[in-house]
């Protein structure tokens, strides 16, 4: 039967359900078993994905196919890691309550329906799956004022990006008839020209899922939002959602709506260049470290999406091998930013990790390797990510956005280079930081080292994204 | 032995500068000097077998570079031109550093010293026996790397240094010449090497380069190469500061051989330049006018060592002007008779010096002829030899100088003519002035220095000795080979003369008073001297503040040191400054540096945009949904 | 597999790493481990070196093809692979690369005692970038070594540096990754184009006329900062001065030439047209250098600047002889090269020498030296002497090579590459003169020690191949005889300038 | 007169500006965004419904079915966050006092 | 003509009470008139033939959204006046942007046409008239829409998961019985003052701070952390 196809997710939602009813079981301390089954829930569910068969299901509304069974590999990785960062973190601040892994289960699961949304419908419904666990994440350290700003200003902008959405949806709806993307495919691939309400409704859509990936100019709830929320929860928020929300958008503009590119692409370079722009020059000034990290991923996502604006094959693949890399970088680095602690306390200013080289080797070559990977400097992993997107704008002869890309990223080094040197120019504090505790240590390294190595094997996972890429545009 | 005379030297220079500190100052000094022995021994033989013997090679030793098509070997090539210079040069600088073994006693680090002079002598060498003028070029610059290291030897002495980085920024200046000469050669003839080059000269002979004949063009350059090391009028202005070096240094360096360089470049490219008549009569011209202009200078001058320069500039000046008219030979002549002459006139300036304690300054000598006779007679004797005094060296040569000027019947030739017997005049009153002032009247020096004046050991005095007898007899002696009967047979064509240049056999036809006038006219600068040193010392004096103006341009050396100063020296320090504190520092670091402000200003900016306020927030997402919508709008419509 | 019979290249590219590993993992007492960091570091690299001269003696130099090659796949169907290879152009590069990293850190040996492991790794990792550069005959590979310097350099000059290390380091790192990332939109679009990145093979593309000028602005973007050319030369003098002595070394030694061999390798081969359209602009950039910085050189109170910018304009005269295009033009650039690689190395070994001693490179600190140091004074010399291209010292013979090459191609050119000839000597003597000559001006230089059995270890080989370079260039000129040959040859033929060649 | 679709899209359209509106005008309060915000959702319900009945389609009215529960637990969280944000804050202004910006 | 006429009134009063909503000056107010616009909405609803989607609007947003809004606003101690502080200052540029969004939509809804092959596209034609609107949107939902159902479900399922974990906060204050002590407690009963306002406190409701108490409220995480831990 059909519904198997999506065994996956219905795996991980029973996982859910039997952990919850595992998890209000009046015992104490729960927070670590817990965590533990989610993530072996999670890395079950990425070996269902990587069995999963190919086809649509479930009358039309989810699609399986190499695209997805990647980008969800992807995100179910990103996503046990995110929660790997949070283990030493949430027993230390006392937010090692068992309902944040189930959380971060739930948002999974909200991912993997939204990278295999095959219809609108699916698309709000994932969508929302993942934001509302992500909305109570950010304000899950619900005693900081921090952190309860970060959940408002996040809700209240989600919530309007999602309503942008579903008005686009609706217009989407209404103008063409359907909201199942195959169909919606083929009549734009029969008719001549289009409704201008589809290419309104596509343009709020874009909106709404632009803000998830917080490009420009629906990044702005992104910066607060990293600094306001707990260290392992901006962690996760950098790194899987991005990717569910960067397959969507990818499914969404190559898939139903391939036919209208010429109408969307304008909009999705224009995106891309205002997104590199300001994550170059925003960040020059950030001494917070999250707040850091909120701009440059700001700027990476403009990157990501060069390879969106161009259209073509070679680009999509530049934009699934650029965000896999960027979740390995990523979560790497924020590995280090959670470790980030002085007698007791966390610390997030860029200046706490002055004289780390000395203090802490390991951590400090981890982070600069994770700095330079973000500033795309070889033989890091970050070089190739750039590459691939570079390549596809240079072969689609989009110079303007090549050359804005490089230059960004030049700019960009400056401030991935500030960190290095704090570590290593600098002289270390009085009271250094803490050791970084051993779950945080293991993802350092194990992010790190694929940063390292990655320039030895691409071609695997160069091959799988163009595999993938070569799914979704058929 | 052909080897031998050019690396012996070499030997002795290693020897002595690499290990001079541990093997003791004596055995460094002796060994250069044995190794020095051995050398003119080679170098005489070597004369002997080519120049006399007749038989003249090429050592090839092994390639230096090889690239398409530019071929460069080391190896040496003895022909008579250069076997002369090498049994000059390693006979000359055995003599001088014998003397030095005395002159040097006293110095801390004598092993240096005598490194460096055999160091120097090897490089002459080099440059002489050069097959190709890639090779020249080493031994040339060699030889400024020497006379770098030699005048700068008292390193403490700030005007040493400053004397010794003239040198050899000035001597660059010519190199530059001599370098693209080198170039121009090889885009000419495909080649640097003597052999090939002379071979093609005539088939080149109507090339033209940038509008004028080529080879024209490479003599020019070459020549004026060949003015930066021998300090002719313009780049004249080192070889007098040079006298800061130690006294042998002078007669070796900047007397007997570096700075006979230059004419012996242009004799030995004498096939090149007797296609080029116009280079040569820049030459001409060039060579009489320093030679009178020195001369001029060397009469005011009041340091002993200084006024022998001048002096020794003011012959260059003759042997240039005397390849000018394609008197190549003479020109080998009398810078083989220079040599001596004016090795022993320095040498006896040393003496003078060393006996002194080290005073240079002519005024605060006198009186001295008593105490130290030997040396007295010596420095007559060069006077004499330098004055062109009959049968003394520099007659045979300097006569014959002006005999080739004034047979040259060419305007340029008349010109140089003429200046070379005012100078000549001016030569012998100098020369004069220097003996009566340093050996004459009262002396002038404090008691002190009186009581300690001394004859100089025999080590120095042998060498004087020997070079008497050749500023005496080496005029006589080699008059018939350099440009007499048997002088075809000798220079075996190694000094090319055109078919059209008859200039040798013309000068035996002068008319009956050009060769009695050089001597006429110096035995009157004598005189000249004699009345106003001698017999009237106030004189001088009283015509220095008649002709004030004139004295204080002769005694500013025609101010060519301030004139550059204010030319070059200034500007180009003003230049650096400006490039470096303007240029660099503002305006190309201000491009990144403004450019890094700009991009802090942009942070600004966008991080101006984060007021934390939803509401905010919200409007730039709203804004940016009604542009998207505009933009689609916009381009629906169209 | 190639003349060697198994995979050399990249035994030399990546051994360091494999010591900089061995490094990394030895634990213990701060000291034990500094002692250990330094003699792995120091073997490894004289393993490195000695294998390295295997190519040395196994090299054809009759042929102007890539030896020693290897070939693996690593992104099939980009038609990116990993290639290695070196032809008379690369192979000298190498060596010289090999051989001056165990020299910096012979010269490190004490002037570094903070974070001693940290440094060596770094300076091994450097090794492996700059061997894998020279080495790398894909374009992809190339610029991942290309810009994989600046990783382990930005640390040196930063960790190891100065005063004004920070800002040093930042200059440096920034301003060689603008120039780079635009070529990389170059490479890029060749890697489109031709469907390949191998190198050899991109030679036999035509690349389209118009697209060449872009191209060739954006190599010249990346290698002329990298050279670095005149205006793009001001982050040399200050990472110079900041740098610790060794990092000079290699900066000076082998990161200027990554520049020089770029054009050599890519701009001309691979763009005929637009680099004989450039070849007036790049004189024009050349000749100021030597020019204008040389008269900075002038200006400069602090040593290491001096010698920084007298790079500066010695690689103007790289920068020319390789765009007069013909043999002696190239053949000069590269000998310069490797010639300025050996000297202004020593050079700053040199400084680094009173540094270690004194802890100052201002000029004026200094005087007089020749009479407390001889032997330390007559290195000076020999260098300084090399630096202003006396005849028998290396540089001497790629002047006087770029100066013929240039007058073939323009004789105001070769007037104003020779006019460095007298700036050269200018500031270098000027600098000598006032280091080590003249009074003794402060009393505790009187109690400075003469070199060390350490620092002649350092200094004689860089001697000895000095003069050896000066004095027999043929044994290095050999090499890259064919190779020059074969570039001359293909640049001619596409232009088709090859018969009006002939006629000069 | 008929009631044709425009008039309900124009109705829809007017609440969906109101409540973009609606969100500029009530800077401070948050519960007022909320209830903006609501707004728009209900004028994405009524297009849905609209467009499902000239559509003839029920997809709509599942859709729109799905928008009012989503809608329900997002209001649901965004309570509980203003709630918890008053807790710490003391008042449910968010221009003043916001600690995260720049 | 009937139907028209209740459009027409029914959408007035919907876009009447809508502007009130975001006008209001008492948040109460607004909930008042949210609740007035769902009714119209409602109304809407069932004159385009959504007859089970108005009853839920009504049922769902007014029984239960609506209310949960006014409890929020009644519960927490606002004031209000100062929300209003900077009310009209943006009102023009909004209105601006508002306005040209609306010129824009209107554009583009009055285009609206029957797409060509809306027939054929159409998932789930509407039923004929024998099946209630009910019945027929019960059909689907339970068939063909199972997995977004479900998937609405488990949103509910979070939402609960996130309020919960938001908002309920364990009661040390809350007196178990522990049997051991109170035997193994000697002496007499000690009467404790407990301070006024505590127990409200207790609930995590708080008065306003005074202003410096804001400052010190405003700084990060551990402050606040500490402060949680004291009750």
């Amino acid at each position: 039967m059909a519904w198997t196809l999506a065994l996956p997710e219905l795996v991980l939602a029973l996982c859910g359900l039997a952990i919850l009813l595992i998890g209000v079981l009046p015992k104490r301390d729960t927070f670590f078993p817990m965590a533990m089954a989610v993530t072996g829930s999670l890395l079950l569910a990425a070996v269902l994905v990587l069995g999963q068969q190919e086809g649509v299901a479930l009358n039309g509304l989810y699609v399986a196919d190499s695209f997805s069974s990647f980008m969800k590999v992807l995100a179910l990785i990103g996503a046990a890691l995110g929660l790997l960062l949070a283990l030493d973190y949430n027993t230390r601040e006392r937010l090692n309550r068992f309902e944040y892994p189930v959380l971060v289960l739930f948002a999974t699961l909200g991912m993997m329906v939204m990278i295999s949304a095959n219809d609108l419908m699916s698309v709000y419904l994932g969508l929302e799956l993942l934001s509302l666990p992500l909305y109570v994440m950010a304000a899950f350290d619900r005693d900081a004022g921090r952190s309860a700003e970060a959940g408002l200003k996040y809700f209240v902008l989600g919530a309007l990006a999602s309503g942008l959405l579903l008005y686009g949806a609706s217009l989407v709806y209404g103008f063409a008839g359907t909201t199942n993307f195959d169909r919606l495919a083929a009549a734009f691939a029969a008719q001549e020209g289009v409704s201008p309400g589809v290419v309104v409704g596509l343009v709020f859509v874009m909106a709404g899922l632009a803000f998830k990936i917080s490009a420009v100019p629906f990044h702005m709830w992104t910066p607060d939002v990293y600094e306001g929320a707990p260290t392992p929860v901006t962690a996760f928020f950098a790194a899987a959602p991005k990717v569910a929300a960067l397959a969507l958008l990818a499914r969404v503009l190559l898939g139903p709506f391939a036919d209208l590119a010429a109408q969307w692409q304008q909009v999705v370079v224009l995106i891309s260049i205002a997104s590199m722009l300001l994550g170059a020059f925003a960040a020059i000034g950030q001494r917070n470290l999250k707040r850091l990290m909120a701009y440059s991923s700001i700027g990476h996502v403009g990157y990501a999406l060069m390879g969106l604006a161009v259209v073509s094959d070679v680009g999509l693949r530049g934009l699934i091998v650029y965000i896999a890399i960027y979740v390995f970088m990523n979560i790497g680095a924020f590995a280090v930013l959670v470790a980030m602690r002085r007698s007791g306390r966390a610390v997030e200013q860029v200046e706490d990790l002055a004289g780390l080289g000395r203090t802490d080797p390991a951590m400090a070559l981890w982070m600069a390797v994770f700095m330079f990977s973000m500033a795309g400097i070889p033989p890091l992993a970050g070089f190739f990510g750039k590459l691939y997107v570079f390549l596809a704008a240079v072969q689609g002869g989009y110079w303007t956005l090549a050359v804005i890309g490089v230059l960004t990223s030049v700019v960009a080094a400056y401030y991935y280079l500030r960190i290095v040197k704090v570590m290593y120019f600098d002289q270390p504090p009085e009271a250094a930081l803490e050791r970084a505790p051993p779950s945080l240590s293991v993802v350092m390294a194990t992010t790190g080292l694929f940063n390292l190595a990655f320039c030895l094997f691409p071609a695997p996972m160069l091959a799988a994204a163009g595999i993938a890429a070569a799914a979704l545009l058929g | 032995m052909l080897v031998g005379a050019v690396f012996f030297p070499l030997l002795g220079a290693a020897i002595s500068g690499l290990f001079g500190r541990w093997i003791g100052d004596r055995v460094a000094q002796w060994s250069t000097v044995i190794c020095m022995v051995l050398a003119a021994v080679c170098g005489i033989g070597a004369f002997a077998q080519v120049a006399l013997g007749g038989q003249p090679t090429t050592v090839p030793i092994v390639t230096w570079m090889e690239v398409g098509g530019l071929e460069a070997s080391w190896a040496l090539r003895y022909d008579t031109l250069s076997a002369v210079m090498v049994m000059m040069v390693t006979f000359i600088s055995t003599l001088i550093h014998l003397y030095s073994v005395g002159y040097m006693s006293h110095d801390a680090t004598p092993y240096r010293f005598f490194a460096y002079l055999s160091l120097f002598t090897f490089m002459m060498l080099m440059l002489v026996t050069a097959d190709n003028l890639a090779q020249l070029f080493f031994g040339w610059e060699g030889v400024g790397l020497a006379s770098y290291l030699l005048i700068g030897y008292w390193y403490e002495k700030e005007s040493a240094n400053v004397a010794a980085m003239k040198a050899f920024i000035v001597n660059r200046v010519g190199d530059l010449f001599f370098m693209l000469g080198v170039a121009l050669t090889f885009f000419v003839f495909g080649s640097i090497e003597f052999s090939i080059i002379f071979a093609a000269v005539p088939d080149r002979a109507q090339d033209i380069f940038l509008g004028v004949n080529a080879l024209e063009l490479i003599a020019v350059l070459l020549f004026l190469g060949a003015c930066g090391k021998s300090a002719q009028i313009g780049l004249h202005t080192w070889l007098p500061d040079a006298m800061e070096g130690p006294t042998p240094v002078s007669a070796l360096i900047h007397a007997a051989t570096m700075v006979t360089a230059g004419v012996f470049l242009v004799c030995r490219m004498s096939p090149v330049f007797e296609f080029a008549p116009t280079a040569l009569a820049l030459v001409t011209v060039v060579g009489a006018t320093t030679a009178f202009f020195a001369a001029t200078v060397g009469c005011v001058q009041n340091d002993i060592k200084r006024v022998i320069a001048y002096s020794t500039c003011s012959q260059l000046g003759y042997m240039f002007f005397a390849a000018g008219v394609g008197a190549y030979q003479v020109a080998m002549f009398h810078l083989f008779t220079h040599a001596f002459f004016k090795a022993l006139l320095f040498l006896g300036a040393g003496s003078v010096i060393h006996a002194m304690s080290d005073e240079q300054d002519i005024r605060k000598m006198g009186g001295i002829w008593t105490k130290i006779p030997i040396t007295y007679v010596v420095m007559w004797i060069g006077s004499l030899a330098l004055a062109g005094i009959p049968f003394f060296a520099g007659y045979y040569s300097k006569d014959a100088i002006l005999e080739a000027a004034f047979a040259a019947h060419s305007p340029v030739g008349m010109y140089a003519f003429i200046l070379g017997l005012a100078a000549a005049f001016l030569t012998a009153f100098y020369s004069w002035r220097l003996l009566i002032l340093t050996f004459h009247g009262a002396p002038r020096a404090d008691a002190h220095t009186m009581e300690h004046v001394h004859e100089s050991p025999w080590v120095m005095l042998f060498p004087l000795l020997v070079l008497a007898a050749g500023a005496i007899g080496v005029g006589y002696l080699f008059y018939p080979l350099f440009i007499g009967a048997h002088e075809q047979a000798f220079w075996q064509g190694s000094v090319f003369t055109g078919p059209d240049n008859h200039i040798l056999h013309d000068m035996h036809e002068v008319p009956g008073w050009v060769p009695i006038a050089p001597a006429a006219i110096g035995l009157a600068g004598i005189a000249l001297a004699y009345v106003m040193y001698m017999i009237a010392p106030e004189l001088p004096g009283r015509l220095a503040s008649r002709f004030r103006g004139l004295y204080l341009f002769l005694l500013n050396k025609w101010y060519f040191d301030e004139l550059y100063d204010a030319l070059f020296v200034r500007p180009a320090r003003r230049l650096a400054e400006v490039f470096w504190k303007v240029g660099d520092a503002r305006i190309i670091d201000g491009m990144p540096n403004g450019a890094a402000d700009l991009a802090v200003q942009a942070s600004r900016g966008a991080v101006r945009m984060q007021t934390g306020r939803v509401a905010n927030y919200a409007f730039a997402m709203i804004i940016g949904l009604v542009i998207f919508v505009s933009l689609f709008l916009i381009g629906f419509v169209r | 597999m190639n003349a060697a019979g198994f995979p050399l290249l990249s035994l030399i590219t990546f051994l360091p790493l494999a010591g900089a590993a061995i490094i990394m993992f030895v634990r213990g007492d701060e000291q034990v481990v500094a002692q250990n960091a330094r003699w792995t570091a120091l073997w490894t690299s004289l393993v490195v070196f000695a294998l390295s001269l295997i190519l040395w003696f196994q090299f054809d130099r009759s042929s102007a093809e890539f030896q020693f090659e290897e070939r693996l796949e690593w992104l099939p169907e980009f038609g990116v692979g990993y290639r290695m290879g070196v032809d008379g152009i690369s192979v000298l590069f190498v060596l010289l690369s090999t051989a001056l990293t165990p020299i910096c850190i012979l010269a490190s040996w004490e002037a570094i005692t903070a974070r001693v492991r940290e440094y060596m790794v770094a300076f091994l990792v450097l090794e492996t970038m700059m061997v894998g550069m020279f080495c790398a005959l894909d374009f992809v590979i190339f610029y991942i070594f290309f810009e994989g310097v600046l990783i382990p350099m930005f640390l040196i000059i930063g960790v190891w540096g100065g005063a004004r290390r920070v800002y040093a380091a930042f200059k440096f790192f920034l301003y060689t990754l603008l120039g780079s990332v635009l070529m990389l939109l170059a490479i890029l679009y060749l890697w489109y184009n031709a469907g390949t990145t191998d190198i050899p093979e991109l030679f036999n593309v035509e690349v389209p006329r118009a697209a060449q000028t872009w191209i060739f602005l954006a190599f010249l973007a990346s290698f002329a900062v990298k050279v670095p050319m005149w205006p793009v030369h001001t982050w040399l003098p200050d990472a110079h001065v900041e740098a610790p002595t060794a990092g000079s070394v290699i900066l000076a030694g082998v990161l200027l030439k990554m520049g020089a061999y770029g054009f050599l390798r890519f701009s001309l081969p691979m763009l005929p047209h637009a680099s004989a359209e450039f070849a007036p602009l790049i004189f024009v950039l050349s000749i100021v250098a030597v020019v204008y910085t040389s008269l900075v050189a002038l200006a400069q109170e602090d040593m290491k600047k001096l010698i920084a910018y007298s790079s500066v304009a010695h690689m103007g005269i790289v920068t020319l002889g390789i765009f007069t295009f013909n043999m002696q033009g190239l053949s000069g650039a590269l000998f310069t090269m490797l010639a300025h690689g050996v000297v202004s190395g020593a050079l700053f070994l040199c400084v680094g020498v009173l540094y270690d001693r004194v802890h100052s490179r201002e000029i004026a600190r200094y005087g007089g030296l020749a009479m407390i140091m001889p032997a330390y004074a007559l290195v000076f010399m020999v260098f300084t002497m090399a630096s202003v291209a006396l005849p028998g010292t290396a540089n001497f013979v790629g002047e006087f090579l770029v100066i013929l090459g240039a007058w073939r191609v323009n004789p105001w050119v070769a007037f104003g590459a020779a006019l460095g000839m007298i700036l050269g000597a200018a500031y270098m003597l000027y600098l000598y003169r006032r280091v080590a000559f003249g009074r003794i001006t402060r009393d505790d230089l009187r109690r400075l020690l003469d070199l060390s059995p350490r620092e002649y270890a350092v200094f004689t080989p860089l001697i000895l191949l000095t003069l050896w370079m000066g004095i027999y260039p043929q044994s290095f000129l050999s090499f890259f005889d064919a190779s020059v040959a074969a570039l001359v040859a293909r640049h001619e033929a596409a232009l088709g300038l090859a018969s009006r060649m002939a006629g000069m | 007169m008929v009631i044709g679709l425009a008039h309900y899209l124009i109705v829809a359209a007017i609440l969906l500006v109101l409540g973009i509106f609606g969100i500029f005008l009530n800077r401070k309060n948050v519960i007022v965004i909320l209830m903006s915000i609501e707004l728009i959702l209900l004028s994405v319900n009524l297009n849905l419904v609209a467009f499902s009945a000239w559509l003839n389609d029920l997809a709509g009215q599942v859709f729109a079915m799905f928008v009012l529960t989503v809608a329900a637990a997002e209001a649901a969280i965004g309570l509980a966050i203003v709630v918890i944000y008053f807790r710490n804050r003391g008042s449910i202004e968010v221009e003043g006092i916001s600690t995260l910006r720049g | 003509m009937i139907a028209a006429a209740a459009f027409y009134l029914f959408a007035a009063i919907l876009i009447a009470s809508a502007v009130m909503v975001v006008t209001a000056r008492n948040p109460v107010h607004s909930v008042l008139f949210l609740i007035l616009a769902f009714f119209n909405a409602a109304a809407l609803f069932l004159i385009a033939g959504a007859e089970f989607l108005a009853m839920i609007l009504v049922i769902v947003y007014v029984g239960a959204v609506a209310v949960l809004f006014l409890f929020v606003v009644m519960m927490l101690d606002i004031d209000f006046a100062r929300l209003r502080e900077g009310f009209q200052r943006y009102a023009p540029i909004g209105a601006i942007v508002g306005g040209i969004l609306f010129l824009e939509l209107v554009l583009v809804l009055g285009a609206w046409t029957f797409a060509d092959q809306a027939e054929a596209l159409r998932i789930a034609p509407t039923p004929p008239s024998p099946v209630t609107n009910t019945e027929a949107l019960g059909l689907l939902l339970y068939t063909d829409y199972i997995y977004l159902f479900q998937a609405a479900g488990l949103i509910l399922l979070v939402a609960m998961i996130g309020a919960i974990v938001l908002t309920l906060r364990g009661r040390p204050a809350m007196r178990r019985q522990n049997i051991a002590v109170q035997i193994a407690r000697s002496g007499s009963v000690a009467a404790e003052k407990v301070p006024v306002g505590a127990g409200i406190r207790e609930l995590g409701i708080r008065r306003p701070p005074p202003p410096e108490e804001t400052r010190r409220l405003a700084e990060p995480a551990h402050g606040e952390a500490d402060h949680g831990e004291r009750h």
